[in-house]
């Protein structure tokens, strides 16, 4: 292990002796990148990033950016420990975690396996605090599982049956945090504090109960309270409403590198808000350092102009990691009972897929750097396989045809437009979340192949709250959005999301309502493709052979791409990152993703480095 | 006197309005199915997120959002005890934020003084910019003066805001170096009103007001300049020349304080109208006025945010309203409220 | 003529007791005031090109189809974001005719913009009342002849092509259709209801003037936004973007009467204390013609003004809607559409041709705003 | 050296004939210059080219007008608008015709008049108040005071006209532009305005043109007359020469039409009153005043227990001081003001038909009532809608009753225009194409379109010279006679009022205070104020100036009075009859 260098940003806290020196705040057996094994170079520390954001809530994306889990993904998608020292698993059933000795929170308490337990015991266990109960996922199979702390560093999750989910959960851009800052959280619960003594902090915090107060400090994921100790490797030194907000390193992070620097090599990130539409301006203007949020690929012609004008940035396009940038969900739950059946038909879902000009689309959209195709797993999954992404996904309006009229619709009003069975013109309305160009686009594209098919695309842009709630309650006939996701499966992803037991699915709110209210709510699937989806889910979590799950995998996705519940038109679309040409280790090429991902969280911002960060500061 | 007793009786009727607005602010916010909460357990589960849904379900308690809506809403005016008893709006309480967690107040109060700042400065672009236009067209109208400054008008009319905004935004940071969006350099921000600060606010305030100035100059340009034009063959205007007056007192002092009469009608709707109609703008110039809370809060349903800003809305165009209607009352003696006959 | 001694001065002119009680052409006073303020219009030169340039461009809108090269959604997917294509009539110093040179697009990864390479070498003549998509003339007869088309290998892209490859010239006549319709009829509910509500409130002041008062501070306090988004959501789905579009303009028009309404009721509290108003009344004249007669002329200036300002905010009032998912969407074309297709960077800097709807809303704007002060103007019993 | 030259000037409008053709004339310093004619002749605008304040569309065809101004000639048609702006207001000023359009509704009236103060003369605000409140007292306000604060619409006609009047003389200008000052005004404060007007003159030298159809003023006042006709001048010369010996044959016919008080034997019984068409009953009217703003409000009683009645066919004449109360007593009679409580106005609408209460109407009753009972307003100008043609203003009422068809709405207002004594070729006009008199006459000609049988005129032949005055009121007997019309004829001009009437109202301070048909009022007249009426009434002879100083002083104040007549505040005495049909207010 490399000795370990003070960082000129803490040096004159530590000369001051506000803060002990960095050998002393790094755990007793800190994590170690291999810079050079990874292919990256090793850095220097210093400089500052700035970014935009679009909304006051979005510096929680600096939670996500940090990225530092208790496992996390690595850019291969693998999980492995990352805050924890370790994990052992037993049958999928029972969690051992090892916590790192000596690793503190920012504020220099020691981060132990209390804080676990304040969580389960006090946060979770607490009534006021958690009125609904233990979060669902601690339920396996209709049982609860338990939580044990045998020592300071060892905290055991442990349920009767396997959880496969739960380190892929840990490893979220979103992940359930587990552990609390307890040293500082208890000032504010009423087991540990006296009413007495919260009573003007709630009147301060203008909140009504100690339960709002706890809940309105205890934010680790929204990452807005300046006092609540972090893992990250940036902590907010900006508290409240601001638009400017500053993360400064945290001097007790539990990274470094080969060469002794403690990581992030980046010592501050400011990130900005601004208005959506002025991100793409401001980052020609040579605003930004570290750019994605925000941009998207039509702004890729105006960010490279300013590039070639002597902009002192590099656009970088990496491809988008959802399963399909965009995806038609034909509603199986519509309310509608003919057009229900008829979307029920796999031939006209095959006719709609096999309606759909994706060159075209792709080109007027993507410049063609897209991949044209069903939904699917992406090239980079070990799960992918061209055949899913081409089945059912080139344009043959002779064979969409001749599927309709196999399927008997072959009525034509006087506009050419085939008719229901029930004589009704078959008017077929996407709804979106009016958000994205590219989905109106490339609607507008598709309205005129579906045409020739004898369907007539109308197009209905809804507020994307709106459209949730349409969709679930079995109101729109169609909607428009991401496949899934998770586009990297790998065989260990729970195959959850590709079975209907999600709402989320737009193709079929009302089964996953179904199977999330264990048959309160909702319908019973009654599709047997459906219905296979669900016992292959069932299997999958059932079985912990490796190779079963991806076979497991493999048929979900086959039945998938045959059946075309989502119609994907393509997929890996170029998504524009603002570079500056001082920011190294920023990979080339890589999948923008927000879950596996965490956006730039799995390619680690701490290692990003500026090449020459005391210049920077001198231009300032 | 007689003024007096108008003032007091204006005062009570909107008070009595307000309340009527409150109930209908409430009922058509509630209006769309689905609340805040329930959208962000249904967006969490969307992405799989279990953490959160805990503390939305505790939101949902803690602010009543399981009672019939009736209930909701006098526990939110404060008629009603809530389930931590008495604190709705009037007793100063105006609830929680969801969407940013934090208390309406508090957001509310700092988007508050930049929407006021921004809306006055565009006011007063638009009074300092329209009246002397417009005045000047009338009096030389059907010169180069009034086609000018009618055509530049127009032109202003007929680019849509967030276009010039954008065209401003780029050109202006590209030739002139002036900032992209925002309303003062964001390390401004928070820190104690200085030299320094007030000049960022001012360079940043250039576009913005620009922005959301043109049209509203350029529309009451031309109404101001018909209605003046209108005036000036009143003979009472010939007697203040035969007065011996210089044209540019005497417009002021005459014909155009008969000309400010339909303007005087809408002041009531000038802040209010800028508030809502600088939405957009302030969406797209990524302005921390009160309009993006605004539609983020309606979007998200955001309920006591959005019921908050509606009700400001609301009180600032009632009290336009009266203020307007005072106004008219003093600008032209004649006007009586009273009905046809008296 | 002659001056007197004492300096006393006596015409001397042939002094008749009553010559100029003649009696005046009768065909002369009979005209209706109409023929008198058109006559008075007439002499207002820029308002009389502005309403014959309106009229030509309302004349053309039927048959928008024939005169554009292209249908409004035809995409040549080759060809997008092309630049203004010229048309030429000299070659090599000869005058062939009208004709262009066949383009090809190269795909410039570099950039990320497509670049076109003309042919010089092959000038290809423009085809003429020839064959091409099929449209519908007075949006009822089918036909498919146009004005003018590309010949077969090249296109014509007189302003430019989109992002989809679609004609920027053709949209824009297309998009007339809907632009210069669909929005007055917005002004026009604006109009009658904020002049009517207006008028009786000023009118009749008391107790009228309280209510209707309290109805516009009411419909003034509830800003359009929230209302927006609950229409969006409860329009039905299968309506096509124009009945939504027009249903938007009316209630928009519903909403819009306060503001109108206001400044007409002030004004009228104000003039209903003139004399001539008083005299009307005594003289019999119901409210109604009261209004009509005596205290709308006399507001005539605002209001014509007021209906010229509101045109552009019609007509651009869609762009904003549009951000709440309510404006008109494809496949209907309006140049509020257009525009908003053009809100980015790119179409300012790169593809500055998608931003020309701007020209036409300026265009008729003014044409609008000049044609409302020749009326004005006309209108003007003080100008002669 | 004249301080004003005008020659032949000529002004036109559009392509039609020259309305001012060739005129000249010009003013000396402390000269008055009369300016006499027919309604119409372009008086009005003659004068205005002196200021240069034409009206838009008026252009100039020819001719020059030149003021002297410290030894320096200035052309005033060509001057540059900045040193015009120091002349206008400061040295010479301008009455207007139509005082109650020609003052802002907006500004009080002490704003109005002391802004031409601070606008030529450096001068405190108190200064100019005080300078501008003894104009008012000696313009004959009762209560300057009142006057400052008050709105121009909140003043009887009287009131806004000496306004005017003092604003244009409070600056002690070269040159004194007067346009009919004097048309709004009872004879004894005409007497104490020409009084003024006259002082100025002996003291500053002021020059004065004064344009008037009442030859008794020209008699009392001018040095030089001017008498056009139709645009051109038909006579001119020293005011001795002119009146005593007309020349030209217009001239003569004049002078002959000029009214005169006849010279009666006696008393004449008042006209039997079985058939009342209009009873007013008590009729007291208060205003509360604007001009209170935040002060406690300020009342004004404008007329007070009025009673009259005006017998079917027949002519109650009212008479009064200026601000006297009978415009708002006319204004009661019709309805279109409200009395206090107590008081009630009776229409009979035909002999032996139940009277029906103006003030209690149904609106069927009342559409009838407005078609039988007609008003001509004393401001002809503002009842006139400024953007309706002349044309549409005479058919609608015609309209608003649905009489007749389109054709023959249209050939009625031609015929009535013709009667009044204008051309139908005016009839495409607006309102403001006319000239004061003109206008008057439109008002008549409206009032009488629909044939009623009650007419309202409220000083209906001021503004006209006395041969039009003279052709108007010869009409309205022929109609009084022919269709039984009867009118209540409100009017300073003793003169006319002793042609026309069938009995005489004389009202001072909201009160009658005597009654009594003419013959034996002019005969026999008891009342301080009514003697001190015709004491004033100038007579057209030269010879026979009446002495403006002791005349204005008029009846002087009520306190004052001989004991029999004297009362103060509200405690009037009451009305009593003398001898048959001759009532005065006086103590037993
Ligand atoms: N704007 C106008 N357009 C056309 N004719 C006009 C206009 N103004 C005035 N006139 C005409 O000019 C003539 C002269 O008007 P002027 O006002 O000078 O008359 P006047 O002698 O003052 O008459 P009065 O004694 O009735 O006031 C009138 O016949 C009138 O009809
Ligand atoms: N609207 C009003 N508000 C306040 N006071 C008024 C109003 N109208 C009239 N007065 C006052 O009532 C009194 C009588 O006015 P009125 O017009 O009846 O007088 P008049 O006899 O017609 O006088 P003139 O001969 O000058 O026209 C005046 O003192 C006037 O100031
Ligand atoms: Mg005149
Ligand atoms: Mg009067």
């Amino acid at each position: 292990q490399p000795a370990v260098q003070e960082s000129s940003f803490w040096a004159e806290e530590v000369n001051n002796g506000d803060l002990p020196p960095a050998a002393e705040r790094i755990p007793d057996d800190p994590l170690i990148v291999d810079l050079e094994a990874k292919g990256r170079t090793l850095g220097v520390q210093g400089g500052t990033i700035r970014t935009l954001v679009s909304r006051t809530k979005d510096i929680r994306q600096m939670v996500v950016y940090g990225y530092a889990r208790l496992v996390g993904y690595g850019e291969d998608y693998a999980l492995r420990p990352d805050i924890l020292r370790d994990v052992t698993v037993e049958d999928e059933r029972k969690f051992t975690l090892h916590l790192r000795r000596g690793h503190r929170w920012s504020d220099g308490a020691p981060f132990t396996s209390a804080d676990f337990e304040y969580w389960w015991k006090n946060v979770v266990g607490n009534a006021e605090l958690t009125p609904s109960g233990p979060p669902e996922w601690m339920i396996v199979d209709g049982k609860l599982g338990t939580v044990s702390f045998p020592d300071a560093h060892t905290v055991v999750f442990e349920w009767e049956s396997a959880n496969p989910g739960f380190l892929p959960l840990l490893a979220q851009a979103r992940p359930p945090f587990i552990y609390r800052p307890a040293h500082y959280l208890k000032q504010f619960h009423l087991d540990f504090t006296d009413p007495d003594a919260l009573a003007p902090l709630i009147l301060e915090a203008r909140v009504k109960s100690w339960a709002a107060l706890h809940n309105k400090v205890d934010n680790m994921y929204k990452f807005d309270n300046p006092d609540l100790p972090t893992l990250q490797p940036w902590l907010n030194a900006t508290g409240g409403n601001t638009s400017r907000n500053v993360f400064v390193r945290n001097p007790y992070y539990h990274r470094m590198d080969t060469a002794g620097t403690h990581l992030p090599y980046v010592d501050v990130v400011v990130m900005t808000v601004v208005g959506s539409g002025l991100i793409a301006a401001k980052s020609n203007a040579g605003e930004v350092e570290l750019q994605a949020r925000g941009l998207d690929f039509r702004n890729v012609a105006i960010l490279k102009k300013g590039e070639s004008e002597g902009g002192n940035y590099r656009t970088l396009l990496w491809g988008n990691g959802t399963a399909s940038q965009i995806a038609i969900y034909p509603n199986l739950n519509f309310a509608d009972p003919v057009w229900r059946e008829v979307m029920r038909d796999v031939r006209f879902r095959r006719a709609l897929s096999l309606g759909i000009d994706r060159r075209m689309i792709n080109r007027a959209l993507y410049f063609g750097l897209a991949n044209e195709g069903g939904m699917s797993a992406l090239p980079q999954s070990p799960l992918h396989d061209p055949k899913d992404l081409h089945a059912w996904s080139d344009l043959n309006l002779d064979r969409a045809n001749a599927l309709l009229d196999d399927m008997g619709l072959t009525e034509r009003n006087s506009a050419g437009l085939r008719l229901l069975p029930d004589g009704r013109p078959m008017e077929f309305v996407v709804e979106t979340a009016g958000e994205r160009q590219e989905e109106e686009n490339a609607l507008a594209i598709i309205t005129d192949t579906w045409r020739d098919l004898g369907i007539r695309l109308v197009m209905r842009p809804l507020d994307r709250d709106i459209l949730r709630n349409r969709v679930y309650a079995g109101l729109s006939m169609a909607a428009v959005w991401y496949g899934w996701d998770n586009g990297l499966p790998r065989p260990e992803t729970d195959p959850q999301f590709a079975a209907p037991t999600q709402q989320e699915f737009f193709a079929w709110p009302k089964w996953g309502q179904y199977y999330q209210t264990m048959g309160d709510l909702g319908e019973e699937p009654d599709d047997p493709h459906a219905q296979r989806l669900l016992k292959l889910n069932w299997e999958w979590s059932h079985t912990d052979d490796t190779s079963k799950r991806a076979n497991i995998w493999e048929e979900i996705l086959d039945i998938h791409a045959d059946q075309q519940y989502a119609i994907g038109v393509l997929n890996g679309a170029p998504q524009p990152v603002v570079v500056s040409r001082r920011l190294r280790n920023v990979p080339e090429e890589a999948i923008w993703a927000y879950d596996p991902g965490a956006h730039f969280g799995v390619h680690r911002p701490d290692e990003f480095y500026f090449e020459d960060p005391l210049q920077q500061a001198a231009a300032e | 006197m007689m003024f007096l007793r108008y003032a007091i009786s204006r005062l009570a009727t909107m008070l009595l309005t307000l309340w009527i607005v409150s109930i209908l602010v409430f009922v058509i916010i509630n209006l769309p199915p689905g609340d805040y909460l329930s959208n962000q357990i249904a967006e969490l589960r969307a992405t799989g997120q279990a953490e959160g849904v805990a503390k939305a379900e505790f939101l949902r308690r803690e602010y009543a959002l399981d009672r019939p809506i009736w209930e909701q809403y006098l526990i939110w005016v404060g008629f009603a005890p809530g389930p931590q008893g008495f604190s709705g709006l009037i007793q100063g309480n105006f609830g929680w934020s969801f969407e940013f967690d934090r208390p309406v107040g508090e957001i509310v109060g700092d988007a508050l003084w930049l929407t006021v700042l921004i809306n006055l400065a565009a006011v007063l672009f638009v009074y300092m910019v329209a009246l002397p236009l417009g005045v000047l067209a009338a009096a030389k109208s059907e010169t180069w003066v009034d086609y000018t400054s009618g055509f530049i008008g127009y032109l202003g009319l007929a680019t849509p805001n967030f276009l010039l905004a954008l065209m401003l935004f780029y050109y202006g940071q590209k030739y002139f170096d002036l900032p992209i969006g925002g309303l003062m350099a964001p390390e401004f921000e928070g820190q104690p009103m200085s030299w320094d600060k007030v000049k960022s606010i001012l360079i940043h305030m250039i576009v913005p007001t620009f922005v959301i100035g043109t049209s509203g100059a350029a529309a009451m340009m031309q109404r101001l300049r018909a209605n003046m034009l209108d005036e000036l063959s009143k003979p009472y205007v010939e007697t203040a020349i035969a007065k011996g007056m210089k044209p540019s007192k005497m417009l002021r002092k005459y014909p155009l304080r008969m000309a400010f009469n339909p303007f005087v009608a809408d002041i009531g709707n000038l802040l209010p109208a800028m508030v809502s109609g600088s939405v957009l703008v302030s969406v797209v110039l990524g302005l921390q006025t009160i309009g993006p809370y605004l539609l983020t809060a309606l979007k998200s349903q955001d309920q006591f945010l959005a019921a908050f800003v509606l009700m400001f809305v609301a009180l600032l165009t009632l009290i336009g309203t009266m203020i307007s209607d005072m106004l008219l009352v003093l600008l032209d003696p004649r006007i009586r409220m009273g009905g046809k006959k008296a | 003529m002659s001056v007197q001694p004492d300096n006393r001065f006596v015409d001397t002119a042939p002094w008749g007791e009553d010559e100029n009680l003649s009696a005046p052409e009768r065909a002369e006073f009979d005209a209706p005031s109409y023929i008198l303020i058109w006559r008075k219009f007439r002499r207002h030169k820029l308002g009389l090109i502005s309403g014959l340039f309106l009229l030509i461009c309302y004349l053309i809108l039927p048959i928008a189809g024939f005169i554009s090269p292209y249908t409004p959604n035809e995409r040549s997917a080759d060809h997008l974001y092309h630049p203004p294509q010229e048309i030429n009539l000299w070659h090599e110093g000869k005058f062939i005719g009208p004709y262009v040179y066949a383009t090809t697009a190269v795909a410039d990864l570099e950039n990320y913009r497509w670049r076109y390479t003309e042919d010089p070498s092959t000038p290809m003549p423009l085809e003429f009342f020839c064959e091409g998509e099929t449209y519908r003339l007075f949006g009822l007869i089918p036909s498919d002849t146009h004005l003018f088309c590309a010949p077969q290998g090249a296109t014509v892209f007189l302003w430019g092509s989109d992002r989809l490859g679609r004609d920027v010239f053709s949209r824009i006549l297309y998009g007339a259709q809907l632009s210069m319709t669909v929005g007055l009829i917005g002004i026009t509910v604006s109009f009658v209801l904020g002049i009517f509500f207006g008028a009786v409130a000023g009118y009749f002041g008391g107790r009228t003037d309280w209510t209707i008062n309290r109805a516009i501070e009411i419909l003034r306090s509830l800003p359009e936004l929230p209302l927006w988004l609950a229409l969006s959501a409860a329009v039905p789905s299968n309506w096509g973007p124009v009945a939504v579009f027009f249903i938007i303009s009316i209630i928009l028009g519903i909403l819009d009467w306060p503001g109108l309404a206001r400044a007409v009721r002030a004004k009228f509290l104000s003039l209903r204390e003139e004399e001539y108003v008083r005299a009307a009344e005594m003289m019999g004249a119901k409210p109604g013609r009261v209004i009509r007669r005596h205290l709308l002329p006399n507001f005539m200036s605002h209001l014509i003004a007021s209906a010229t300002l509101s045109i552009p905010a019609m007509i651009l009032g869609e762009t904003a809607l549009s951000f709440l998912g309510l404006g008109l969407r494809a496949p209907a074309v309006s140049w509020g559409v257009m525009l908003n297709d053009a809100q980015n960077l790119a179409s300012i800097e790169i593809y500055p041709w998608t931003a020309i709807p701007m020209l036409p809303i300026i265009v008729v704007v003014l044409a609008f705003n000049f044609l409302g002060d020749g009326l004005r103007a006309s209108l003007d019993p003080y100008r002669s | 050296m004249p301080i004003l030259d005008v020659k032949s000037l000529s002004i036109g409008f559009g392509t039609a004939p020259a309305v001012v053709d060739g005129v000249s004339f010009s003013v000396d310093r402390g000269q008055t210059l009369a300016l006499v004619g027919e309604s119409g002749s372009g008086k009005t605008l003659s004068c205005r080219a002196g200021l240069r304040l034409l009206p838009a569309a008026a252009r100039i065809l020819g001719g020059t007008v030149q003021y002297q101004h410290d030894g320096q000639t200035i052309d005033v048609l060509t001057a540059p608008e900045r040193q015009l702006r120091h002349l206008r207001g400061n040295r010479m000023s301008m009455i207007f015709q139509e005082p109650m359009r020609a003052l802002s509704p907006l500004h009080r009236l002490g704003d109005q008049v002391s802004e031409v103060l601070h606008l030529h003369q450096d001068i405190s605000a108190a200064e100019a108040k005080k300078r501008v409140l003894a104009q008012f007292e000696r313009v004959g306000f009762v209560d300057p005071e009142r006057a400052w604060r008050s709105y121009p619409f909140e003043m009887s006609g009287g009131m806004r006209q000496r306004a005017m009047i003092a604003m244009a003389m409070v600056s002690n200008p070269d040159l004194l532009i007067a346009d009919e000052p004097t048309t709004a005004l009872d004879v004894t404060t005409q007497a104490q305005v020409l009084g003024l007007i006259k002082d100025l003159q002996k003291e500053t030298g002021m020059a004065v043109i004064l344009v008037t159809h009442d030859l008794g003023v020209v008699a009392n006042m001018a040095d030089t007359v001017v008498v056009m006709n139709r645009g051109r001048v038909m006579e001119a010369g020293a005011a001795r020469d002119v009146l005593g010996a007309p020349a030209h044959g217009y001239t003569k016919k004049l002078f002959a039409a000029a009214p005169v008080i006849p010279e009666v034997a006696g008393p004449v019984p008042p006209p039997p009153g079985d058939d009342i068409i209009l009873d007013i009953r008590g009729v007291t009217k208060s205003f509360t005043m604007k001009a209170g703003g935040w002060r406690a409000p300020v009342t004004i009683t404008a007329c007070r227990d009025v009673d009259l009645r005006l017998p079917r066919g027949k002519t109650l004449a009212v008479v009064g001081e200026s601000g006297s109360g009978k415009t708002t007593c006319a204004r009661v009679a019709l309805g279109a003001t409200l009395p206090d409580p107590g008081g009630e106005v009776l229409f009979r609408p035909a002999p032996g038909a139940d009277p029906i209460c103006v003030h209690d109407m149904s609106a069927r009753v009342r559409r009838r009532f407005q078609r039988e009972a007609q008003m001509v307003f004393q401001d002809p100008y503002s009842s006139l809608s400024p953007r309706m043609r002349v044309q549409d203003a005479l058919t609608e009422p015609m309209e608003i009753h649905g009489l007749g068809n389109r054709r023959a709405r249209r050939d009625k207002a031609a015929e009535m225009i013709r009667m009044v004594g204008l051309s139908p070729d005016m009839l495409p006009r607006y309102p403001h194409a006319f000239s004061g008199g003109q206008r008057q006459r439109l008002s008549i000609a409206r009032a009488l379109t629909l044939d009623p049988k009650l007419l309202v005129c409220d000083e209906p032949t001021s503004a006209l010279d006395v041969s039009v005055q003279d052709q108007i009121l010869g009409l309205l007997e022929e109609i009084r006679d022919r269709a039984g019309l009867s009118y209540l004829f409100i009017s300073h001009d003793l003169a006319v009022v002793s042609r026309i009437a069938d009995e005489v109202a004389v009202m001072r301070a909201g009160v009658i205070v005597e009654q009594a048909p003419p013959e034996t009022l002019f005969h026999n007249p008891q009342h301080p104020y009514t003697r001190a009426l015709i004491a004033a009434q100038p007579e057209p002879d030269i010879t026979r100036p009446i002495d403006l100083d002791l005349v204005a002083k008029g009846a002087g104040k009520p306190q004052s009075w001989p004991e029999m007549f004297r009362f103060e505040g509200d405690s009037a005495p009451a009305l009593r009859e003398l001898e048959p049909g001759h009532k005065v207010r006086c103590h037993a």
